[in-house]
């Protein structure tokens, strides 16, 4: 009835992890570690990590490791998917221990067997990347 | 300060315009739109603004605004080319409108524009979608702009039990006046099952929870409201502006995924400049590019309460005799969203509204005040306009 | 209406920022804006206008108010990114003066970035540069930006006998400003001779007639008049702002391949609004992408009668105790070039100029009246500025 | 003593020559024949052609001929070129006859060959574009 459309590239798959100001962020995640800055000033937790504080722009900020845990916020399962993923991917939002939320993919679980509030597991896998090689990235894991 | 009123409308149809340029289609709308005034040439616009959204990956073509100069042959006094994602033309409406009530210009020529199906395939434009979106912290693991909306629908589905037959009514709705609309790009009928049965895009949307890919170009002039009557004799006046962009982007930032807090802040500005409620408004036309846009939208505008929109577009309450008429137009879910554009179009469609010429089974009777709403990021930059006779 | 000022500037040194990413020069030139000022947080601050050229293609990146907004942490109740290629900048700081202008904003935040050295190669880079010409009519072709103001110079000097030396001049001018500014990009003085001899980019520009591709950011905090002291001892104020865009963007469409006619009518209209003249000037940052532009810019804003250009410069006219002096910050030719940045960091040069804050080589005494001026396309969109303490 | 800089890439060459509305136009060229619009209304003479004057807003335009002689009226020669170019290539401004102006390639001289005001043949080479197929174009030739 309505007329074919077809879905999905995505721009280039683009972190340097060489030229950045956050490469102990790169660095940790393929040691399996995730970490984010803290303002020094403030106290302020900030994910994507900033070598800048939003809040109160002091830029004495510091590495800190982030929780492992966290509840599942809200997700979705995308059929339509950029080259170089198979679909259906299911992603979300998780707020960690701390607060903190970050985005990524569920590795365990499809949409129709999540709901808001399952707990979460944050662990790491590989991903391809603009490089062409592959780097790991942190992904969630439905408990 | 001075008023600003429109004093000439334009748009081309939406839809794919395989053999019109991004400067054919602006050339189209803004001829319409100086027919649409009266003694006024394109050389007596002093001002001129474009919103084209991502013309550099779309087109391969910077400088628009330069570029597009060229081709509508306006030399202006104040020019800009204004973009913020999908709601690049009602930035540039304001911005344009600053302009005028500012004094710097009389005159302000708004145009809108995208040109999409000008790559060679549907893959290589989502691909181009996806650069509003976070490159390092969310596109890079392959979000599109269905996600983030799937995202909003997940969590106001589990938290306040939006069902997905309530979404699917609201796309019913639009493309019932879209067939109303020679102009919108998707004019055949559909059913609350048709969307249902719909193939997945992203759980909970569906194809037809989502607007198409379009090309097309909208434009409106802009006056000084003391002199709107030497070019029109059914000025329609902007009463407020209202906008607010929140310091978030990346979906994992979003305080909170059961509403568009930047648009309950901003519409409350719009409110509050034009010295309305939303009680006062008869017809809106928002930003629904999916269905929970729309719900959304009306929950933070006040329509209707947060967590009861659902019900409300259920009952009918922003069809036509309902409490406010919502996308009379057909939205963008079926008058398809030419990115720049969409802010601009919804701008003529009020514009028709309020002088009473919009057909019948669109028209709302004895409309006063209309409203758009137009969002760009994951609904965190956020513009609401206020319009009467 | 309110009179607007600047109460806060910031810039980063411009060059090769390979370990920064766009925001992060952002920040750091935002913070140093912030600390200029006093009594100011970024929260304190109602509007956000944001002046990137090409971040679709350098970055991979759309939507960048709203992405530079959450690394900023601004909220903002007006936001607009504003682009018109290489005049974005001053497009950028003259959309927020409007916005402080017509009262819609107490403050606004005017950033201008563009983050070149993340592609992959200089040739990357350029192509991205390319964007900015027309695709079909011009690019298609081979054109690129030297290849347009070379046309300027060639009938510059075919008809008026202006010479190459003479636009050497410039370059070792603007070169010795550099040398006395840390955040200049090229600071290594250099002499007639080096410009003479540098290998030919497009006849009859030389590559030290050319400025450099560099990252940076700059930024600009404006205030109402009437609370300017609240931020600063020392506000600077504007007193004028004209623009011109033309209908004109394929080389072969300009009507007048020897002059800027646009910046004619962009600098009396801002001499208008100031209450000045051409002689009232003392110190003036222009847009100096080649030398050839500085030339015609000079004798467009009336510092020297047309095709006399050649000879102003020679007898040190625009030097420190010449009739005006020109691009003491060095100029793109030397501070370089990150385009969205380059109105705004002008801006920051002319304040610091009026605040007698320049360093001995560069201050120009007792400089009570600023220009800056900005172009885009082949100097067929230009903006002026005219500031004072 | 200056750092070294790589010069130029430029976007893919583009005009589609089948999905546009002035698809005489090139039509023509591949018959060496160079044509543009002119407005029936007012009688503007635009180049690029246009579907709507943009002087009179009118759109009954129609295909004339354009002059094959003119005068340089400005020129350079570029040594940093795009991929897919030969440097140096030589460019000019010219003005025909009837005062309309293009922009092309000088095929027959370069820089200290030439000066404004030189008379200009037009006439019609091949080159890339970017369906990667060769399609005639306007060049300029040295009388
Ligand atoms: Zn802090
Ligand atoms: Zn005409």
């Amino acid at each position: 009835m309505e007329e074919e459309r077809e879905i999905m590239e995505v721009p280039p798959r683009y972190p340097n992890f060489e030229q950045t100001a956050i490469k102990e962020f790169w660095d940790a995640l393929e040691n399996e570690k995730l970490i984010t800055t803290r303002c020094e000033s403030c106290g302020k937790i900030e994910f994507p990590p900033k070598i800048i504080c939003t809040s109160c722009y002091s830029d004495d900020m510091e590495w800190v490791d982030l929780p492992l845990q966290g509840k599942l916020y809200s997700f979705a399962e995308m059929f339509a998917v950029p080259s170089g993923f198979n679909p259906p991917i299911t992603v979300a939002v998780v707020e960690l221990e701390n607060g903190v939320r970050l985005f990524g993919h569920v590795i365990n679980a499809s949409y129709d067997e999540l709901k808001v509030g399952d707990d979460i597991e944050i662990t790491f896998e590989e991903m391809n990347w603009f490089d062409y090689k592959k780097h790991k990235y942190f992904v969630f894991k439905k408990k | 300060m001075t008023d600003v009123a429109i004093v000439g409308v334009g748009t081309t149809k939406y839809g794919k315009h395989l053999d019109k340029s991004g400067t054919d289609l602006a050339q189209m709308a803004v001829r319409e739109a100086l027919n649409d005034a009266r003694n006024i040439t394109i050389r007596d616009i002093e001002g001129f603004v474009l919103s084209s959204q991502n013309p550099e990956i779309l087109q391969k073509q910077g400088n628009s605004v330069n570029h597009y100069s060229e081709f509508l042959g306006i030399g202006a006094k104040y020019a800009a080319r204004v973009e913020g994602a999908c709601v690049s033309g009602t930035m540039g409406l304001r911005t344009g409108y600053l302009a005028v009530k500012s004094g710097m210009v009389d005159t302000c020529l708004v145009v809108g524009v995208e040109k999409c199906y000008e790559l060679p395939s549907g893959s290589d434009i989502m691909a181009a979608f996806a650069y509003v979106i976070d490159r390092d912290w969310e596109a890079a693991f392959g979000s599109n702009a269905p996600m983030g909306f799937a995202m909003f629908a997940t969590r106001h589905m589990q938290v306040y039990g939006t069902t997905e037959e309530q979404l699917a009514t609201i796309s019913v709705k639009n493309r019932n006046f879209a067939s109303k609309n020679p102009k919108a790009h998707l004019q055949k009928p559909i059913t609350v099952e048709d969307v249902l049965n719909s193939k997945p895009v992203c759980k909970p949307l569906k194809l037809l929870d989502c607007c198409p890919v379009s090309d097309g170009a909208s434009a409106v002039i802009l006056a000084r409201g003391d002199i709107a009557r030497d070019y029109t004799d059914t000025p329609v006046y902007i009463r407020g502006i209202g906008q607010f962009l929140v310091p978030e982007n990346v979906i994992s930032s979003l305080s909170d995924l059961t509403e568009f807090t930047a648009l309950k802040m901003a519409s409350q500005e719009a409110y509050r400049q034009a010295g309305i409620t939303a009680d006062d408004v008869d017809v809106a036309e928002t930003h629904d590019c999916f269905t929970i846009a729309e719900l959304l939208e009306i929950e933070a505008m006040g329509f209707c309460e947060k967590g009861e929109g659902g019900r409300f577009v259920e009952e009918g309450q922003t069809d036509l005799g309902g409490k406010v008429a919502v996308n009379t137009g057909g939205g963008l879910l079926s008058r398809g969203h030419p990115i720049g554009a969409t802010g601009i179009c919804q701008a003529s469609i009020i514009t028709e509204q309020l002088r009473g010429d919009a057909p019948k089974g669109r028209q709302v009777d004895g409309a006063e005040i209309g409203l758009s709403q137009n969002l760009g990021g994951w609904g965190t930059s956020q513009a609401v306009v206020i319009y009467s006779r």
